[in-house]
Order: C-alpha cells, then sequence, then structure tokens
C-alpha cells in the first residue's frame, strides 16, 4: 500500500490517524540486533526450536523459517531473499499457476549459482520443467542449459563434466535435474552409471510424484492410494497400489556416493544449505526436492508450499541428508500433524473422502490408517519427532535458532522399501 | 556464436511472454489494523514502536511511542494493557509483553535523558486546561505539539492528578512520574499547581481563552449511609491514598476492612498493608468474577496477604468490628440478601465503592450539560459551549466512539489526545477528518507457521516480604536483552515487514524488492495470481481481488 | 596367390596363428591377409583360421575355401570336421602329431592321385617340442616353423621377427628356439622325400 | 608407417592421433578391439588429454557424447548392431542438435535371431537419423575416414558415423599405412565448437520446437547434408594432399568403361566383387563397379553420372528392407529416376554368410544376360526354407524358425567350416 511503510499498522482509538507512519522503518541497526542474542534467563525458553537448553539461543521474530529477514546479518538471509539473485529460472515460463517445480528450480540453481560464483552449466531432462521453460523461439533460463533426451540426462552431465576436466575448467560446475520420471524411472540406467562412476555432478530430483508432463500418469515415485490417469481410483483398491514404488535417496546412498539429500519447497534456509553443502563436493551428489503439483494433485495453486510442509510435518516426506551413505542430519517434524490434513486438500486423494461431505469423517479410513501408519514409521525409524536423531550442527549459513534440518535415515516415503513387500 | 535456428534460445528470451494475462485475480497488498493498536485507548501505534524496537533503535522506538502518548514510563506500568489482550500471539503462545516493552523505552527514555521534539511555530492560539492528571497532561502535550500555548491549572500541590494520588508508589514509583511530567512541561507548557479554578465561565470571559480543555477527574470517594456505632471508624479510599501521597497516612488499626470490588479497593487494601495492617479484609457483595478490579490486581493482592470476603455486605459497623451479611448472586447475577449474618473484626473500614467528579467548577456555564454527575459531551468532547471541551474521568464514557469505556488513565490519555485535535480542528475552523477504519487483522490472517516459537519473558517481581512493608515498586522492568526478544515476538499482525516470503515464494518471479522500507511491488506482467505469496504471507498482508474481465 | 587354412581348437592360438604368418609374409615385403573364422567359440570348440599371401594387394573378403596348404593343430580334428575341403592338388598338409602318417588312415584322401602328384602330408610333433622349449602346450608358433620349412612362402626369419613382435622376451625366444628346431626337422624329411630314389 | 595390423587396431590407432578428448566405452562385438585398444592408448598417456569413460549402455556412451560434444570436446565412441540400436534415440538426437561426434560402427547384424556377424542392418537402421555415414571398403580406408570424419564433423555441425564390417574389416590383419600425428595435426585443427555451454555466454541448447518451426528444422538439417556433398569430395581431395593417398569421397567407379552392367555395393564386398569383375573382364565380359563411400548423404547426381552408361545395374547389399527390397538399391533407382535402367538387388551376406567371388559371378552373368530377377537373395539354401514352410504349414505350433533352420542344417554356428 503506497505511502504505508514496513511495520506501521494502522491505529484505532485515534482511528483518523493515518495507519502506519510514513517514515522508512528500521534504522538498519541490524546489528544492534546482534548485541543480545541471549535469552535472559536458560535458553530454553525459546520453545521447541531452540538448541538443546542451556545454549544460548538466537530469536529474529520469524528466524529462518520466512524467506528474507532484515533482522539477520545479510550472510545469513537466503538467496531468494536477495534481489539481485540469478533468477535462473527467469519469468514468462509457461509453468502453471503455483508450480512448485518451476519454484523448486529456481531456489536450487539460485543457490548453485550463488555458491559457483555463477560458473554453472545446466542439463534439463524431458518432462514439464524443460517444456515450460523452453518452448521455441523462447528460453526462461538466464543460465547455460542442455536439454537432450528423457532418459539420459544423468550421462549427458557426465559428458559435460568429463569435457569441462579435460578442457581445464573444473570451476565450472554441472547440474543435472529431472523430474521424478526422468530419475526414479526412465533415466534411472544412466542415474545409476553416473553415480557408480562417481562423477562430478549433482543432479536434481524435482519430485512431483507422477508424469505430469503426459498428464498425470504413474510414476515409481507415485505415492500408494493417490489417484493418476494410470492408476485411476476405481475398484477395490482405488488409486495406486501400496507396496510398490521406489526410494531413489535410498538407492542413492546405496551406491556410496559422497553426499545426498532430501528437501522441499517449504523450508528454503534448509534447502539452501544442502545446494551450497553440496557444491562444496566434488563426485556424484543427489538432491531429491519435493515439489508439489497443484494441477497434477487436484490442489489449489494457492497451496503448494503448505502441501509440502505438510509432507513433512506428517512424516511422510523425511527430510535428511547422507554422506557416504550413512545418514548425517535430518530435519525433524516441528508441528506434527496427522496425514489426513495433508490428504483432504488434495483431489488425487477425493476418493478417500465422502463427497457428498468432503470435509466430514474420512469414506476409507483403513486406507488413512495405512497411510498414516507409513509416516509413523518413518517417524519411529528415524526419529522425526524428538530427540534420537543425529543432531545436525547449525550451519555457517542461517542462523542457529530454528532447528536446520535435523538427521533421519532414509525415507520409506509413502511408497518406499517400507510398504514394499 | 552461430545458433543452430529454433533448437537454440537466448537467456531469459521468455521475458517477452506476459503471463499476467492468465491471472483472473490479482494479489495486493493492504495494511491492516492489529488487534493491539485496535485496542489501545491511547491510540497508540504500537506496532509500529515494536517495529523500530525489533531491531533495538530503542530511540526511534521511544519516539514513535511518544507520539500517541507522553507518558509511557508511566502507562508502561500502570496501564492495564488492553492491546495484550487483543494480542494475536496470545492464540499462538502467550501474548507480547506490551506493557513491560513500553515501560523498558520509558525508562530508557528518562535514564538518557531523551528530550520530546521541539513544537513548531507558535500558532499564537491560547488554551486553558484545567487539571493535571492524565487526559489534561496529554492534551497539553498534544496541544502543544500543535503549535498552541498551553497552561495548566491544577489545584494540587504537584501534578498529575489520579496518577500521584490515585496510584500508590509501589505501582508507579514518584521519581518516574516527575520525570515524564517535567519532560512533557518542558515542551513549553505553563503549569500553575494549587491554583484551583472555581469559576470557569468568569475566568474564560477575562482570561480570553481561545479554547478550555477541562478534565478534573472524579477525585471524590463516593460515600454511603452504613448504620454505624457512634465510635465507628470509616474513611474512604481516595483520601486514604491522597493522605499517604501526602505523607499524611491515617491510622488504620490493626484490622483494616475495604468495601468494594474495584481497583480502587485493592489499593486500599494493598496499602493498608504497607500501613502495617496484619488483617486486611476486601468485603464485596458479588463473586469474585464479578469484581470489576483486574484480575492481576486481585492476583498481587492475595499475594500479598490481602483477603476476601466476596458475597458480603456491610450490615453494620461498630467499633473493632462489623457485621457481614451473606448474600447469594441470583438467576440474573444479582446479589440477593439471606438473611445470614457473621461479625468482623476491623478497626477500620474504608469505602472503596467509586468516585465521582466536583464538577462545581463548570456548573452554571451557559450550554454545559451535566447528568448523572458527569459532563455531557460529543464526539469531539467539546460541551454545550462552544470551545469549552471536557474529558477524562467526568465526563460521559459513551463519549468514545466506541461501546462504553472503564474510566482509567489510558482511556483519559486517549481523551486528551482527541481533546488536542478537536480542539485544534475548531480553532482553524476544520472539518474533523473522517475516521478510517482499517479491517482489523484478526489470527486467521495470519500464516503462523513461520513464526518462531517463543514464550513471553517474565518481568522480575519484588519477594513479598518487601511488599508487605514498603512502598517499593512491586514489578520490576525487562532487562535490554529481554525488551529485544519481546519486541521480536510481534507478529507484525495485517502489516508487511519485509520478510520476503512474497519475493521468494513466487513462482514466476513476479514480485519486484524495492528496497529497505520501501517494502514490494507485483510486477502484473508476469503474475499468474496463484495466490502462493497470500497463503504465505505470515502477517496478513497480501489478499486477492478479482481482475476485472 | 597362396592361401592358408589353419584349423585347430579354441585356445590353441588358430587364430594367432594365422596373424603371425601374415606378419611373416608382411616381413618377407608381400600382401597378406589374415583374418579368422568369426565365431563365438570358446575353449575346445573347432576354431579356422585363415591367411593369404600375394605380391599384390589382397582384396578378396571371402573365406579361404581352395586352400594351398592347411595347417591342423589338433589331430583329433580329423574326423570331426570336413578339414581338407577345397584342398588343391599340390597342395600339402603339415599335421600336429608324433605319429607316423601311415597310422593315421588318411590314405583314402591324400593316397596318390592318378592325375597328381597328390597331396603331401608331413607331421610334425609340434606339441611336444612346444612344452619343450617354452613349456606350455601351444603348437602354432612351432607349426609355423615347420610351415616355413614346408612351403618355402614364408622365411623362417620372418617367422622368427614376427614371434618377436608379437611375444615378449623369453617367450619369444623360446618359440623362436621351437620354431627353428621345427623348420630343421621338416627341411630334413622334405630333402628325404626329394632325394627318395624312384625306382 | 606401413603395419601389418588388425583393422581394429588401425582405427583405434588413427582415431588417437585426431586426439579426441572424451570417449566413451560400451563393449558389444564386434567394436571391442578398438574401444579396448584407445583405452590402452588414454591409460598410458599416448592420447592425452582425453578421458576414457566406461559407461554403463550405448545409451549412455551417445548421451555422455552428447554431453561432452555440446560442451566444446571432441567426442568420439562406437558401438554395433544391437548397441547402435539401443543408442537410438539419442543418435537422433546428436544430429538434432547438430553435434560433431564421430562413431565408428563395426557393421553387424540385428537380432532376432541374435547374430554377432556381419551385414548392414544396424547403420540402414539409423540411415534417416541426420548422420552423414562413410562406408570404409578396406582397414586403410576406415582409418584415415575416421581423420576426415572429424574433420568434417566439425567443419558442418554434424556427427559422422564411418561404417566398417565386422569382423571381414575390425579382425582382419592386413597391411594398413598408418599415418603420423604430425600429419593429422595438420590436417585436423582443434575442434572450434558452432554453440557451446559457457557460463560466459549462455544459452539454451534443445528448446522445444512445434509444428511452426519444426519442418524449417529438418530442412535445414537437410541443407547441411547436402553441403556435405560438396564437402566431403572437397575433404577427400585434401587429404590425398597431405597423405599421398586417395581415400573417401562420395564414391568410387571401377572399371566402368565400356561396362554394360554395373554393380553398386557399400564396404568390404568391393573388394570380392572387384575380383570377381576383374575375372569377367579377361573373359570378354565387361562389368563395371560403383562403390559408395558416403551412403547418406546420398550422393546421387554423382551415382546417376557414374552410371550413365551402365544398361543394367546390380545393387549387392547386405541388408534389405523386410516385406519390399533393397534399400540402396532403392537410393540407386531413385538416382536413376528416367533412365529406364533396370536395377537389380541382390542381397547377400546376410548375418556373416560368405559373399564367395563364385557365387557373384553366377549372378552378375545371369544380370548381364537379363536373366536376373530384381530381387535375388544369393546363396540362398531353398531347402530349408521349403522345409520350414512344409513344417508351419504343417502345424501351428511349429517352433521357431531359428532353431529349426539350424536343426534342418544339422550344425551349430560356427562360420564357415
Amino acid at each position: 500500500m503506497p505511502g504505508f511503510a514496513t511495520g506501521g499498522g494502522p491505529t484505532a482509538a485515534e482511528g483518523s490517524e493515518s495507519p502506519g507512519s510514513v517514515e522508512p522503518p528500521g534504522s538498519g541497526r541490524t546489528g544492534a540486533a546482534v548485541r543480545s542474542e541471549d535469552l535472559p534467563g536458560s535458553g530454553d525458553t525459546a520453545g521447541p526450536e531452540s538448541l538443546p537448553t542451556g545454549q544460548p539461543v538466537k530469536f529474529y521474530q520469524v528466524g529462518s523459517f520466512a524467506v528474507g529477514n532484515r533482522l539477520l546479518d545479510p550472510s545469513q538471509r537466503t538467496v531468494q531473499s536477495d534481489a539481485l539473485r540469478t533468477n535462473a529460472l527467469d519469468s514468462g515460463h509457461r509453468a502453471c499457476q503455483g508450480c512448485g517445480e518451476a519454484l523448486g528450480a529456481r531456489y536450487a540453481l539460485d543457490a548453485a549459482m550463488r555458491a559457483t560464483g555463477g560458473s554453472m552449466v545446466a542439463v534439463n531432462a524431458t518432462g514439464c520443467l524443460e517444456v515450460f521453460s523452453t518452448p521455441y523461439p523462447e528460453s526462461s533460463w538466464q543460465i547455460p542449459w542442455l536439454h537432450s533426451l528423457f532418459g539420459n540426462t544423468p550421462a549427458v552431465a557426465t559428458g559435460v563434466a568429463a569435457a569441462l576436466r579435460v578442457k581445464g575448467r573444473p570451476e565450472v560446475r554441472v547440474v543435472g535435474q529431472a523430474g521424478d520420471g526422468g530419475t526414479v524411472d526412465i533415466g534411472f540406467g544412466c542415474l545409476s552409471g553416473m553415480f557408480e562412476r562417481n562423477d562430478d555432478v549433482l543432479f536434481i530430483c524435482y519430485d512431483n510424484e507422477a508424469y505430469m508432463n503426459t498428464g498425470v500418469q504413474r510414476s515409481a515415485a507415485t505415492p500408494p492410494a493417490a489417484r493418476t490417469a494410470t492408476t485411476e481410483a476405481v475398484g477395490d483398491e482405488p488409486g495406486n497400489p501400496f507396496g510398490q514404488g521406489k526410494n531413489l535417496p535410498v538407492l542413492a546412498m546405496a551406491h556410496d556416493i559422497p553426499y545426498v539429500a532430501t528437501a522441499t519447497v517449504a523450508d528454503l534456509h534448509d534447502l539452501e544449505q544442502k545446494v551450497e553443502r553440496a557444491m562444496a563436493i566434488r563426485g556424484a551428489r543427489y538432491l531429491h526436492l519435493f515439489v508439489p503439483c497443484p494441477l497434477g494433485w487436484g490442489a489449489a495453486p494457492h497451496d503448494t508450499i503448505r502441501l509440502a510442509r505438510l509432507a513433512k510435518e506428517t512424516g511422510l516426506f523425511p527430510v535428511f541428508e547422507a554422506e557416504h551413505g550413512v545418514v548425517t542430519a535430518v530435519s525433524q517434524i516441528r508441528h506434527q500433524v496427522p496425514v489426513e490434513e495433508y490428504l483432504r486438500p488434495q483431489g488425487r486423494y477425493r476418493h478417500l473422502f465422502d463427497p457428498a461431505d468432503p470435509d466430514g469423517p474420512p469414506a476409507r479410513p483403513e486406507t488413512i490408517r495405512r497411510i498414516q501408519e507409513i509416516a509413523d514409521r518413518n517417524i519411529a525409524r528415524y526419529g522425526l519427532v524428538g530427540p534420537g536423531a543425529p543432531g545436525r550442527p547449525a550451519g555457517p549459513a542461517g542462523p542457529a535458532e530454528p532447528a536446520g534440518p535435523g538427521a533421519v535415515g532414509p525415507s520409506d516415503r509413502s511408497h518406499g522399501a517400507g510398504e514394499a513387500r | 556464436m552461430e545458433e543452430p535456428f529454433a533448437i537454440t534460445l537466448d537467456p531469459g528470451s521468455s521475458r517477452a511472454n506476459r503471463t499476467g494475462s492468465w491471472r483472473v485475480e490479482r494479489p495486493v497488498y493492504v495494511d491492516r489494523l492489529p488487534p493491539c493498536n485496535d485496542a489501545c485507548p491511547a491510540g497508540e501505534n504500537i506496532q509500529r514502536w515494536l517495529y523500530a524496537a525489533e531491531d533495538g533503535s530503542y530511540e526511534a522506538a521511544w519516539r514513535s511511542l511518544v507520539e500517541g502518548n507522553p507518558l509511557p514510563a508511566v502507562m508502561g506500568r500502570i496501564c492495564y494493557h488492553p492491546c495484550e489482550t487483543a494480542c494475536n500471539r496470545a492464540q499462538l503462545d502467550e501474548t507480547v509483553g506490551i506493557h513491560g516493552l513500553e515501560r523498558f523505552l520509558g525508562d530508557q527514555a528518562i535514564e538518557h535523558g531523551w528530550e520530546l521534539a521541539a513544537p513548531p511555530a507558535d500558532s499564537g492560539r491560547q488554551v486553558l486546561v484545567v487539571g493535571s492528571g492524565p487526559a489534561g497532561l496529554s492534551a497539553a502535550y498534544h496541544l502543544r505539539r500543535a503549535g498552541h500555548q498551553v497552561t495548566i491549572r491544577e489545584s494540587a500541590e504537584k501534578p498529575g492528578g489520579m496518577l500521584r494520588y490515585g496510584i500508590p508508589a509501589y505501582r508507579l514509583p514518584r521519581h518516574v512520574l516527575d520525570a515524564e511530567i517535567d519532560r512533557l512541561v518542558a515542551t513549553g507548557i505553563t503549569l500553575e499547581c494549587g491554583h484551583p479554578v472555581a469559576d470557569l465561565a468568569g475566568d474564560m470571559a477575562s482570561e480570553g481563552w481561545d479554547a478550555v480543555f477541562v478534565a478534573v477527574g472524579a477525585q471524590r470517594g463516593r460515600g454511603i449511609t452504613i448504620p454505624a456505632g457512634d465510635s465507628a471508624r470509616i474513611l474512604d479510599a481516595v483520601s486514604l491514598l491522597h493522605g499517604v501521597e501526602d505523607q499524611e497516612p491515617p491510622l488504620l488499626g490493626r484490622r483494616v476492612a475495604v468495601y468494594g470490588g474495584g481497583n480502587t479497593a485493592l489499593d486500599a487494601a494493598r496499602t493498608a498493608r504497607r500501613l502495617g495492617a496484619t488483617d486486611a479484609v476486601v468485603v464485596y457483595r458479588r463473586t469474585r468474577d464479578q469484581m470489576p478490579a483486574h484480575e492481576s490486581e486481585v492476583e498481587d493482592a492475595l499475594t500479598e496477604g490481602v483477603r476476601m470476603q466476596w458475597l458480603s455486605t456491610i450490615a453494620h459497623v461498630d467499633q473493632g468490628s462489623l457485621l457481614l451479611e451473606r448474600m447469594v448472586v441470583d438467576g440474573d447475577g444479582f446479589p440477593q440478601p439471606t438473611g445470614e449474618f457473621e461479625e468482623l473484626g476491623a478497626d477500620t473500614v474504608v469505602l472503596a465503592l467509586g468516585q465521582e467528579s466536583d464538577l462545581s467548577l463548570i456548573e452554571g456555564v451557559p450550554g454545559v450539560e451535566i447528568a448523572d454527575g458527569v459532563v455531557r459531551v460529543g464526539a469531539d468532547l467539546m460541551t454545550g459551549r462552544p470551545g469549552l471541551f471536557a474529558g477524562g474521568d467526568m465526563v460521559d464514557p459513551s463519549a468514545a466512539d466506541r461501546p462504553a469505556e472503564e474510566r482509567t488513565a489510558t482511556v483519559a490519555i486517549g481523551h486528551g489526545k482527541r481533546a488536542a485535535r478537536t480542539i485544534g480542528d475548531w480553532l482553524e475552523g476544520r472539518r474533523p477528518e473522517p475516521v478510517r477504519r482499517h479491517e482489523i487483522a484478526t489470527f486467521d490472517h495470519l500464516n503462523t507457521w513461520y513464526y518462531s516459537d517463543a514464550p513471553a519473558t517474565m518481568q522480575p517481581t519484588l519477594d513479598v516480604a518487601r511488599r508487605q512493608s514498603t512502598f517499593d515498586e512491586v514489578v520490576g522492568g525487562l532487562d535490554e536483552s529481554s525488551a529485544l526478544f519481546e519486541a521480536r515476538r510481534c507478529l507484525s499482525c495485517g502489516n508487511c515487514f519485509e520478510c520476503d516470503n512474497c519475493f521468494g515464494v513466487c513462482p514466476d518471479n513476479a514480485v519486484v524488492k524495492l528496497g529497505e522500507g520501501l517494502r514490494y511491488r507485483f510486477d502484473y506482467d508476469y503474475c499468474k495470481g496463484c495466490g502462493i505469496c497470500v497463503e504465505e504471507c505470515p502477517c496478513g498482508a497480501i489478499v486477492m481481488e478479482p481482475e476485472e474481465i | 596367390m597362396f592361401q592358408v587354412r589353419i584349423h585347430g581348437r579354441g585356445g590353441q592360438g588358430v587364430v594367432t596363428a594365422a596373424e603371425l604368418l601374415s606378419v611373416a609374409a608382411f616381413f618377407d615385403g608381400r600382401w597378406s591377409q589374415a583374418f579368422p573364422s568369426f565365431g563365438s567359440e570358446r575353449t575346445g570348440a573347432p576354431v579356422v583360421g585363415f591367411c593369404r599371401i600375394s605380391d599384390g594387394e589382397i582384396r578378396t573378403r571371402e573365406p579361404v575355401s581352395a586352400p594351398d596348404a592347411l595347417i591342423i593343430q589338433d589331430a583329433t580334428l580329423l574326423h570331426q570336421v570336413d578339414l581338407f575341403s577345397g584342398l588343391r592338388d599340390e597342395g600339402f598338409v603339415l599335421l600336429n602329431t608324433s605319429r607316423p602318417v601311415e597310422e593315421l588312415g588318411l590314405g583314402a584322401l591324400t593316397g596318390p592321385r592318378r592325375d597328381g602328384p597328390g597331396v603331401r602330408v608331413l607331421t610334425l610333433p609340434a606339441t611336444e617340442l612346444a612344452i619343450a622349449h617354452t613349456g606350455r602346450p601351444t603348437p602354432n608358433a612351432v607349426l609355423l616353423g615347420g610351415f616355413a620349412a614346408a612351403g618355402g612362402v614364408v622365411s623362417l626369419d620372418a617367422v622368427a621377427g614376427a614371434i618377436e613382435q608379437r611375444f615378449a622376451g623369453p617367450v619369444a625366444r623360446a618359440n623362436i628356439a621351437a620354431a627353428t628346431e621345427a623348420f630343421r626337422s621338416v627341411s630334413a624329411r622334405c630333402k628325404e622325400c626329394d632325394h627318395a630314389p624312384t625306382d | 608407417m606401413l603395419r601389418q595390423i588388425e583393422g581394429s587396431r588401425a582405427v583405434a590407432e588413427t582415431v588417437a592421433l585426431c586426439r579426441p578428448e572424451v570417449v566413451c566405452a560400451y563393449p558389444i562385438s564386434p567394436q571391442t578391439h578398438i574401444i579396448e585398444a584407445v583405452g590402452v592408448l588414454v591409460r598410458t598417456g599416448a592420447l592425452a588429454p582425453c578421458e576414457f569413460i566406461n559407461v554403463e549402455s550405448e545409451f549412455a556412451a551417445m548421451s555422455v557424447s552428447i554431453g561432452a560434444s555440446a560442451a566444446g570436446a571432441r567426442a568420439y565412441t562406437a558401438t554395433a548392431s544391437q548397441g547402435l540400436l539401443f543408442m537410438i534415440e539419442a543418435v537422433y538426437n546428436a544430429a538434432g542438435l547438430g553435434l560433431p561426434v564421430v562413431m565408428t560402427l563395426a557393421n553387424r547384424a540385428v537380432g532376432a535371431p541374435i547374430n554377432i556377424w556381419n551385414d548392414h542392418s544396424d547403420a540402414m537402421a539409423v540411415r534417416d537419423s541426420g548422420w552423414i555415414q562413410l562406408f570404409a571398403e578396406t582397414n586403410q580406408e576406415a582409418a584415415d575416414l575416421h581423420i576426415q570424419a572429424f574433420r568434417l564433423a566439425e567443419s558442418l555441425s554434424l556427427p559422422v558415423m564411418v561404417a566398417m564390417d565386422g569382423f571381414i574389416l575390425t579382425h582382419a590383419i592386413e597391411r594398413v599405412d598408418l599415418a603420423t600425428q604430425e600429419q593429422v595435426d595438420r590436417f585436423l585443427p582443434p575442434y572450434e565448437p558452432r554453440q557451446v555451454l559457457d557460463p560466459a555466454d549462455p544459452v539454451s541448447i534443445g528448446a522445444m520446437v512445434g509444428p511452426e518451426a519444426f519442418e524449417e528444422v529438418r530442412y535445414l538439417a537437410h541443407l547441411r547434408q547436402i553441403e556435405a556433398l560438396t564437402a566431403i569430395p572437397a575433404i577427400a581431395s585434401e587429404f590425398a594432399a597431405h597423405f599421398g593417398r586417395e581415400s573417401g569421397g562420395l564414391l568410387r567407379p571401377y572399371r566402368c568403361d565400356g561396362a554394360n552392367t554395373v554393380v553398386v555395393a557399400l564396404g568390404s564386398v568391393l573388394g570380392t566383387i572387384k575380383d570377381t569383375v576383374d575375372a569377367m573382364w579377361d573373359d570378354g565380359l565387361a562389368v563395371g563397379v560403383v562403390g559408395i563411400t558416403s551412403f547418406r548423404p546420398f550422393p546421387a547426381a554423382a551415382v546417376r553420372e557414374a552410371l550413365a552408361t551402365a544398361r543394367r545395374v546390380v545393387v549387392v547389399e547386405k541388408a534389405f528392407s523386410i516385406g519390399f527390397g533393397g534399400v540402396l538399391s532403392t537410393d540407386v533407382a531413385m538416382a536413376l529416376t528416367g533412365s529406364g535402367t533396370p536395377v537389380t538387388t541382390v542381397v547377400a551376406g546376410l548375418g556373416g554368410r560368405p559373399i564367395t567371388g563364385a557365387s557373384l559371378r553366377e549372378c552378375f552373368e545371369a544380370a548381364a544376360a537379363d536373366r536376373a530377377e530384381p530381387l535375388v537373395f544369393l546363396d540362398l539354401n531353398r531347402a530349408l526354407i521349403d522345409h520350414d514352410l512344409a513344417r508351419s504349414a504343417a502345424r501351428r505350433r511349429s517352433g521357431p524358425t531359428a532353431e529349426n533352420v539350424l536343426r534342418d542344417l544339422g550344425t551349430v554356428a560356427s562360420g564357415p567350416t
């Protein structure tokens, strides 16, 4: 609202006074904030987010949950909060409204661009991201970008990396990216080869749990009970069968590559720290990024980030890091919620509820219970709630205060090894 | 390089594709009225000064604060902070400790000797303010800021009205009160203490004031007739507190019964304890829940050993004892006598049954209308006599532009502030600005996931032993780090605080960051109207509006 | 153009023999072409190698169907495969065996023909020589020594050169020694038959 | 330098002289000896700098080459048969993106039935992929063509496939005059990419192109191949000047003057054909030969010119389009459109079946006498065919053809014996 500066609320009893105040806020003395980060009294007053009791707690109002924070030192803010960020994926792309993949791609690649000082090449698999970003005659990419095929992205990335090595340009880093289909299904052969050879590539899977580009067909990353065009919500067990699917993060770890991480578009600081971490490592690295798809999931475009948050907070999508096949860190659940809260807003799970009374009691409580079991297994197996997981040292990037990604073991995912026979 | 046709494209060329045309709804930034600001009778822009305090800019915060209220150190202590009652954070963990922060800023100002801004050029107008209570001081301050010449006349020897003579020192140390009044007067206000105004009409005529604001408050204890023996010792709370302030405390004896259920009753009881009463009992006709006194006051009183005698009326007072009749509350919540009696030992009975104003100075002024012991004023606080304004405890509470307020110092400050503006309007012959009320930023507008969990910090309190024996201040202040922490607990309900969420979460890079303090702008060329920015805005400062199609 | 077909079993170095022969011819300054019977045979299965030697460029790519000479590395193949198919008159057979020809029952095949001198069959205990010199039962190089003596198509020096280029020092030396002995033994016997009294 | 050397080794050593920077290896007979030899040269440092990458499939081999080439490196790989078909999607992609990858194709039959021996079905399967396809007649030419292939590919930004007959050439040991490093360096300049992935000049390579421009993109690719019709002979003659020997070019006529019958063929079978033809001339039969080196682009004009005086044309090919007939023949017939010259297709040497001079001569004589069928299958074992036809006529479940035929043949597949 023009004229009203930040932080100035309208006033009340003196209603006729102009709301807010017009002079710019915050003298920018963020330094002052740093003066006294410690809570009075015991450190644990900061509640669930605080570090183990006794440690000083930094408190920054929105801490590191929001994208930015004027109270933080600029070096601790996210890449996305920087007005000069790359926008690797620029405006004008043809992604659907509220596309999680478009968001995830910009998040990850902008962070990688910062980490590499802008010296980066991206290789892209066929899929939504490729189609909506480069329809002739327009490209949305601000970085060197190559699309070859659906299933060969990891190999193409390997070739680019090899060329850069032989050309004596090790400072130029390579990122390969694909959707879940291009990663866990058709691209898996090449991906496994890239992992096994420990080629110097960061491969990012934008997981929206189905083949969206072709019209929402089932992939090996599609969770149980989810409706897709090839797992319709009909028959005795509507939607995708239980006990199927591929757990890529775990498969990646099985290659003993230097770095594997999962993340969602709902926790930007965590995601950016992981990308930065990945770019500091040589060899094969894998980032599995959870990106909701409003179209494919039958969700409201504005719910994209909320759903990603719920996927993590239910335990259905564990967020963790692993090095050389060993889980080193996990992002614990902050406010645990039952899976039903995650399922209900999604059209692909509509058959689990009563069409006549979508907000009423579930139509298929048994199915929801099985999905809850999967979440519970993740939570128990990886210590997603409370202590029991390897703690994560507060990375230099980002303030210590909100728990960074904590540590859990590989995920059962909704469809992962857990359910597998 | 010679690029292959169509297969190879130039970077960022998609900006030619204006995806804004897909939009059916557009996000728009709004400012909503924070519940704290909404609840503040003094009309403080609480959120604004909290924002300044969040990064440690305490002086800036204080300067913002005193735009609404010239007495932060005082009000931070005695205000019953309706702002905190309204605070959305209460639904998250605990309310933001606004009063503690207000007090902290007030004390900082006193400690560092921060001065109030010098008034602008003289307007050449002379305004008389009668009474130096919160309403009078507030009016004088705001009138002075508007450039008018202001004279305050106070009948008492010292300024402050009820702040001084009604509120015990253990709640409001006098050096604090003095410091803030001195600073206020220092802006160029003429303060005439010990100068009662007996004939206002006459003075107005003879002295040629351009306008007058009367705020003499309600200093007279309301009395009732209780059957009593000759030697029964009965006095009223107001004179008790006044006496204490004048260093002439009345003799109370060891056992004191206070009759009434308001804050003054509790002040009287707690004061009695400090004056040496071993047994101080508050006698009240109704239940605890029905007491007008504030819960915190009741708690403090109980902590200090004050006893409560609910559902009782005093039937008869004798020397050394009094007779109580038990009451019951009927279906309508009214107390009804039961005919059951009991005796209560008491050397003194202190009546705290409310106060009333001495309106003699204004009676007979042509046009001034008095009813039910209060002066009738309009929403602009002007009496029937043009140029004569009144506010504070002496006016009809319904004068406020909201449902009947209780009579508090904060309300009085608000009256003073409003009076100053309406007097200004009247002097300049301006039409009052229409009141613009923004939609209130209720809790459901917020996305609280983004706020770090952080319960409130407690202010230290004096140990009970000392509270029973001295008039030392009971509640301590926040230290600097607690204050900073507390300020940062503000959710900035309804108003952008530049968290960059909208800038970050837009899948189409359609939010333009305008730089610190300048907030953001939507780039409608590319915004597809997904609404993620609205959903993810922590403070509810964005709304979706339908596009005209 | 002189065409040779080499028969043996997988693992006996048939292909190597063809290669060595072609290299030897190359060293002698002639054109030559060696190629295996392209198969996926495993150890023990019958294998065939071919070698053409000529004074000019060799263009044809077809297998040798009418050889001027046969080198048979494994006598056990005699009755399994049609070893002698297409063998030209005046052609000769170099057979790896320690038994005399008479015992091999090849009369029908090689007996004197009315219209020609008939096929010469030369035997050579190549495996024994190989074991004696190299310690390994690989007869191929040894047989080439014998072939040099029998046909005069390539020189012993060229064969030695080919072996030297193909194998490492000691192995090469041992094989060359074996090949040389084979060369002497075969030349000796050829002289015998040349000077055989004809009555 | 003259060497008596295996075809695979000759190619490997020549490729190394071309200084490829990224080489992908995935084993498949009969390509293995080539890639193994290159691997050794990289390991020993004889070829440096070079990234030798053992990939997990042919699909990856071509994909890695695509990435390497797009990033500005000279990329090389080799494959055959099933391998080529497994990478076919990437083969098309490399051409579509205009990446100058060079690949050796050790021609081999395509199953089923699985067959490791030589024919040209694999090359024909990617005929329309947009790659330039050069066929080698001898190992000398195979080696020389690789030097020219890199030069050609990089000057046109098109991938080039050098086809050499599996086993027949790859495993044949014969005389080859190997080039020296100095010679190659003088002939082949460093790779100057037409487009490259470079942070200093970011572009998006591999856009999605819709109906509005796809045809134009394809037409431009066609024009590039037409350019190659000029570039190939130019580079060949430059090669001759540098190296002192003839190699490559579009096609090579042999004794066509005065020949009423002209035989057209690809690859190593030309040697056998030339011997056969020489013998026929000795016997007064005037038969000429036209060896096609550049199958794609197809030098229609040059072919038409070479066959101008022929009264009939016999096309010998090691592949055919099942359900129709010759593949090369079709192109030759198109080139001859309007001339009225009859074209006989001789399908020969499928799956490694030896092509003998005797059979060829018989067939050429028939053609010369206008007795030849339009489509001939050389040395077809009629008895086997009839037997299997009878069998399948008799019983619905007649079993697998391949196994039945082998049983009838009474042999195990072990090459010509």
